[in-house]
């Protein structure tokens, strides 16, 4: 059996003997003998370090390890460089808690304020926090931000993630408020129904939209947010990391809020988490943000100083006021997005965004071209894009074979695919040919 | 030191990508970004030297003593990580199909059973992403449970004056109107106050137990009797679970909702602030509320059921933060049915005999044995000096410890909150309890110089109001 | 193509002309032009890390990781805790220089003194080294610290690894001296041969015995030693690391230096290194150790420091007359076999040991007990041990086949089995029944 | 700090084994050990603290500047730690069968390919483990090579007065006497001096060029066609091929052998000390008498040739720190062919730079414009005003900066010997020059607090002399 303690029984006995007590039973007289637990718990005997790695890397061999990766749709893999991966691994990094005491941790007050402001910097926004748990939760706290007086209404693109509609549906449950979906229409949004929609609703609060979408499309999202401004609704935009690098900003596209799922710098597949939820607004907003910000300060010494700024919003210090109730964030991630950040720099991260973009559009071509895989959109793509599929699981199953995990099968019997930096046109040929084969069969 | 971007100079860089190897296809000009793309551009040498340097500006388990109350610092064990490393589990797409990730669903599987036996809950899900996330579900659950039954109006959350702020920032956010509840004369709760309380428009109590102040409530039973009687569900707060981990049961103290922060608990490291890990445990008959998707087995085999009509939805994305807990699967194998157990038993007994060493000269808000935290109060010496509870804390800093939790919970004046947790050895505690009696002597003897601390970090104290008054929330580039 | 260089084509420009250059032609215009290569390297194009990673990942690839070892022969598998590669992963660890600087290296120094202590306390011996390059290295060394005068002769069981035995005689070809082997009978060193042997020469400088031998065997190396002592010969061990948690320790057997390979304690098998080789001694042959070696003394203020001391033997003081010329030794392999020693402690380092015995001897008897695969000695053994094979590559083959990489085949057609505290009983097992396989196949 | 003994507690321990699943077999008590096994015992958690403490203690590449001359310490790339670590390199036993271990066997047949191809040589091996021990290994191949030809009577190696001691140490243990001849006027070697040194009792030369002055020998073809009419053979000691990597090659200088630190110009890290890594190279002369085992290949597959009947045998077991040679070969695929001339273009015009900068104020060794590294000498200062180059290099300490090399080489008085490397940005050496420019206004105007120095690290200057008149080279347990 492993354990952590540090003393041995014969210093618990001193212990104990020295706060006062006979017996480890004596240091539980508080709890009421009919809730004790009168039994060992029914758990496994515990292991050796030895047999828990034998248990867990046996237990991570009953997954299968996709060499070549075509599916995205809210989780992508991109290339994580050695030092994101290393420079995070950092123990103090690893270990230590929020930073409450300012003094004893201007390293993480610093490498928030530097997060906070690469943040500002991708989305052209004026104030950042510095997380909250991921894209769908961040989409969520944003619409909530927004809520004003008797415009409570949740306006969202129907071409948003599923898994962000249905978060952001579970806080209107919990606030007792209305979500609103707008129609998507041939990969995108439609404009006119959401004209037709907030025309309609004095007590739309904010529309939020997905960019690039969930099918891949790039919106057209000024003109979607002017439509959402027009009708005195805040404009919501959730972005894609890494195409930020190339796509307009949320800023140029006049949003008020600008969250997003950061996963893609530098974070691992990892099953869905732990990711990073990042949201940037406009100054004016800034009080309404959730979750921490680190702020500039100095010391008595004229010391530049960081500390946790602006913790009237927050719910240690507001309960039931606060606008939020979020606590731990996603701290070691928001640091693992500044070293990749950091690590690719404007040229590599605008690199990134261009190979995803020009290898979406050569698989499209290549897929495109295989009788029965054509392209269901004629938008404008990022790195995402639909095709149709013959036979969903015949197709999937060979590309399994072959090691590579296909597009995801879409309840409308397409399949939507991913290309990133990372997918060499190699595995794209390849993939084209199996393509073929699946559909000769 | 410099911020990165201060570092920063044109042109430098890292060669992390290959050139495109597919032709190129340009982006039309309409969708392309017109600000500028100004990110740090540094060699990785001093990119590399940045973060070391940003690192010993800080302070985590491993660089000492951490007694921070209520959020349980304990030593993150190596194994762990490197379990949460493999290959196995970092590279596994969310979205892949399940025969190709029985493994992921494993891990949650047995972290679910497991833990279910540790609180007494039927079902257990992660996909919270935190403690406050945990709490907001389970209030969620609370409410769909209600809503259920049809029954609507009950609006209102009880919660003791002793909780967590995120307890009423929780509850209000599932829409419900907070009822604050003082604590009695003994820190606990007041049972004639919970009755008059509770009501038809009582949708449930949130209680942390042992509370903030380290209490275990002897009423327990009585509670949450008090609120089911009145038609309430009662929700328990797992953020001190560690105290009673193996020794007693939520789900036989009769609550019917439970949150756990893995990152306390169970192990898992709170890396600067997060990612924590929550599990959400219920009772069964509020199982069908629970978020989707759910893991489930079928001969032998886990699939995802998204098809739980009654769930509240989804909180997240996926399934939760979900390499935290493979690092809380990997602690529980470990401790096992003994070693359970011991954790809560050595941390009642480090906090115990800790507040022994330090009531020599410091005074316990609550003088009885405490669980695995214990308050005290600095009024007295802040009375008698003018050194207060922050004086105290930041002098510590000059330690090469870090400060205990300050000025919480609210009940208690000048309060410093001490939660040593079990994986402190005696001689740790003994050197800390020596040098926090040194420094009461030295608040007698020199307040000034209590005032002036820390002398010996990278800053003195900050101007917190110049901070909030004037936000600088960014580097701001000179062009 | 990747490159380390911060400095920007703009910066290098400005940095020649202020060190009054005007290209970098200038700059090494101290090289003969005869001499400059006038051509690029024919070497690849340089890969960008994503490129690099893959090619490297790919290489790996090409080899074979056996899930089940039944081989040492002077490479162990045995388990290494998380905490001994997460803690020598430490960058400041991994990239700093010898200690030279003393006040900026007190946590290297000190980490040093407390391996010493280690090494000295495993083996009994009083002076310990930092380390040198490996086990065969250190008993080269080792038997030049024991050439005295007329004294020159190494005397070397034959029953020693063969890498040992082909590194003290090279050593011995720079020496200009003699290297004599003393035979093995039955699986050990064969006592009364080294007797005779050493009774007939005047110039026997020492006797180095591998203790437990390459076979396996547990040697009398009190008795050997004092052959060796009565002969006027100084006494060698070179010692598996492991075994001397169980087993007599130098110091007991009467040896004046003892030495070993490091290896098992916390080093990956690495295809054959990093490694480490450690040296102890007596008091009195202190001052003849090589390498560097850290000593305790105070600074003016009466702090406890430590420094590398003794350097008056070292070659960057004594040049010529040095007795070694090592210089770098394996810093961070020592501090591995610490940070192992002190996560294994007393308790973990006896059960290694204890369970090693204990499964080889199971294996042994289960191995033994398949029809031609009789144990080839009669005897003691720790965990190695040969038998007889009849076909051997049939057997590897399948083992093989099996992911079991099988005992070392020996020159004699035997086949030297190591069995560790890894290799569970099932394994043990499901070995034994493929060897029946192999043999009624 | 304590030791970690001082942090030892009988009966605490981390639990790494499981219990024997065999039948237990004692050992028979006649081989038992009589002595207690006195190890550290302490939780996990103590032993990551203390190892937490001891690095903050030191002072790595990763922590600041560290120009330590002659020990080229460049940025170590964090890339190949990751491949370094793949399981595929780390769990493969040095005596798996060949077929089973051809990805290793690539590595150092890479290796080997690119490195003949960077030095001008013929064939290389990577068996020795560290410097000294490829210059060992060199002269062992010279001394074979000699003998082979039936003369014995070649009794003598060469070396200049401004070498590293492992060239006179390293030629002494190949039973060497050593020539040692002065450097001339200029640094370099004096041909006169070298003409009357060599002779029929020639062995062979070493030579480090760059020579520790960071100067060139602009002589160099003479001085191997000297040694070489006189029978003898050159040997090339690598420890300053970062100055001169892809820019000129030791092979086309006319040396028969070489070694090489990988530690040092192919970036692989010093470990507080090693493991290092060198190749040693020779033309194809010399080839038969390398060390064994050598990689070959037949029908593009690599093997492990033994059957080398002139080789010396082995240096050391397998072949060499293989796990040094992967970072190695990480670092050269990812600077190829354009990237590696620009190491050395860098590496010498930081050199220069930083030289220029600091001339203003102190005294160049040699006025000429340097290699990869220069020497100031600081007689002058210690003249004026009694402030030496240990001072100086002590204050630095207190700088965040590593000091330089001290005292060497020998032929320079008050020696410091400054090497940038060309990972360093120019903001660092524009930094690390003020900071040394002020120093020495500093010295002038305080000599004594010099003398002090250092005053901010965790110990001051400590008492070599007692620490070698009274040896305290272990911890000694009470009992």
């Amino acid at each position: 059996m492993g354990s952590y303690i540090p003393s041995t029984p014969e210093e618990q006995k001193e212990m104990l003997s020295a706060a006062g007590f006979d017996s480890f039973n004596g240091l539980f007289s508080q709890i009421p003998e009919s809730v004790r637990l009168s039994r060992l718990l029914d758990l496994p005997q515990g292991l050796s370090e030895l047999e828990v790695r034998r248990k867990m890397t046996a237990i991570a061999s009953e997954n299968k390890v996709f060499p070549t990766v075509f599916r995205g749709a809210g989780a992508y893999r991109h290339y994580i460089p050695a030092a994101v991966t290393r420079i995070t691994a950092n123990e103090t990094f690893l270990t230590a808690y929020t930073p409450y005491q300012a003094e004893i941790s201007q390293g993480i007050l610093q490498s928030i304020f530097e997060y906070q402001t690469m943040i500002c910097e991708l989305t052209g926004m004026e104030v950042s926090n510095a997380s909250v748990y991921d894209g769908a939760n961040a989409a969520a706290e944003a619409a909530a931000m927004c809520r004003d007086r008797g415009r409570t209404t949740v306006y969202v693109s129907a071409a948003s993630h599923p898994d962000t509609i249905r978060t952001i549906r579970t806080y209107a449950f919990g606030a007792d408020t209305q979500v609103c979906l707008v129609p998507e229409k041939d990969g995108a949004t439609d404009a006119s129904a959401l004209k037709d929609l907030l025309e309609q609703d004095k007590t739309a609060a904010c529309f939020f939209l997905q960019q690039p979408n969930y099918f891949g499309t790039i919106e057209d999202a000024a003109a979607l947010g002017e439509i959402a401004h027009a009708a005195g609704a805040k404009f919501i935009m959730g972005c894609n990391p890494i195409s930020l690098a190339v796509l307009k900003t949320p800023a140029e596209c006049g949003a008020d809020v600008a969250v997003g799922e950061g996963q893609p710098f530098g974070m691992p597949l990892g099953f869905g988490g732990p990711y990073l939820g990042f949201m940037a607004c406009k100054k004016a907003m800034m009080r309404r943000l959730p979750g921490r910000i680190v702020g500039q300060t100095s010391d008595d010494a004229g010391n530049r100083a960081f500390v946790l700024t602006l913790q009237a919003r927050e719910q240690h210090i507001r309960r039931e006021k606060a606008l939020s109730n979020i606590c731990s964030n996603e701290a070691l991630c928001a640091l693992t997005a500044s070293v990749y950040l950091s690590t690719m720099g404007p040229d590599g991260l605008r690199a990134a965004a261009e190979q995803c973009y020009s290898k979406a559009h050569y698989a499209a071509k290549k897929i495109g071209a295989v009788k029965g895989f054509e392209l269901k959109n004629q938008t404008e793509f990022f790195h995402e894009f639909v095709t149709a599929c013959p036979n969903v699981q015949k197709t999937l199953e060979l590309l399994e074979r072959h090691g590579i995990l296909g597009g995801l099968p879409l309840p409308d019997g397409g399949l939507l695919w991913c290309v990133t930096e990372c997918n060499f046109k190699e595995e794209i040929d390849r993939l084209a040919e199996l393509l073929e084969e699946a559909e000769q069969e | 030191m410099n911020l990165i971007f201060e570092e920063s100079r044109a042109g430098r860089g890292c060669t992390i990508l290959p050139a495109c190897d597919v032709p190129e296809t340009a982006l039309p000009q309409q969708f392309a970004r017109k600000a500028p793309l100004r990110l740090p551009q540094l060699s990785e040498n001093d990119l590399s030297r940045h973060y070391s340097a940003l690192a010993k500006r800080s302070f985590g388990v491993n660089d000492g003593f951490y007694p921070l109350g209520s959020c349980t610092m304990k030593y993150n064990p190596k194994i762990n990580e490197e379990m949460a490393a493999l290959p196995g589990f970092t590279e596994i797409h969310p979205l892949q199909p399940a025969h190709t990730a029985q493994g992921c669903l494993k891990v949650l599987h047995l972290a679910e059973k497991f833990l279910c036996e540790i609180t007494g809950m039927d079902e257990m899900v992660f996909q919270p992403a935190a403690g406050a996330h945990g709490e907001y579900t389970g209030l969620l659950l609370i409410k769909a449970w209600h809503h259920s039954r049809g029954d609507q109006k009950r609006t209102k959350i009880i919660v003791p004056d002793s909780a967590h702020g995120t307890n009423p920032a929780s509850a209000a956010m599932a829409g419900y109107t907070i009822v604050n509840i003082p604590s009695g004369p003994d820190g606990c709760v007041d049972l004639e106050a919970l009755k008059k309380a509770v009501g038809d428009d009582t949708a449930g109590l949130m209680l942390t137990n042992p509370n903030t102040l380290g209490l275990f409530d002897k009423n327990i039973l009585q509670i949450t009797q008090i609120v089911h009687e009145a038609g309430g569900l009662c929700f328990y707060d797992g953020a001190n679970l560690n105290a009673v981990v193996g020794v007693a049961r939520p789900g036989d103290m009769g609550f019917d909702v439970i949150h756990l922060n893995l990152h306390k608990t169970f192990s898992t490291p709170h890396g600067g602030g997060g990612p924590g890990g929550a599990a959400v445990g219920c009772k069964s008959s509020l199982a069908p509320f629970l978020p989707v998707p759910r893991v489930a087995e079928h001969d032998g085999k886990f699939y995802l059921d998204d098809n739980r009509p009654q769930s509240i939805g989804s909180v997240k994305s996926f399934y939760g933060n979900f390499l935290v807990i493979v690092r809380a699967l990997t602690y529980l194998l470990t401790l096992g049915k003994e070693g359970v157990p011991q954790v809560a038993e050595n941390a009642v007994l480090n906090a115990n005999y800790l507040m022994a060493l330090l009531k020599k000269r410091y005074q316990v808000a609550y003088d009885v044995p405490c669980m695995h935290e214990f308050v005290l109060s600095l009024q007295d010496l802040k009375d008698s000096c003018g050194v207060t509870a922050m004086d105290v804390a930041k002098s510590m800093q000059d330690l090469e410890m870090h400060p205990p939790t300050m000025y919480f919970p609210l009940i208690v004046h000048e309060a410093l909150m001490i939660e040593p947790t079990e994986t402190e050895s005696k001689e740790t505690l003994d050197r800390a309890a020596e040098a926090l009696l040194e420094l009461y002597e030295k608040a007698l003897a020199n307040p000034e110089a209590m005032h002036r601390a820390p002398e010996r970090r990278v800053i003195g104290r900050p101007d917190e109001v110049e901070a909030a008054r004037h936000p600088v929330v960014k580097y701001e580039y000179d062009s």
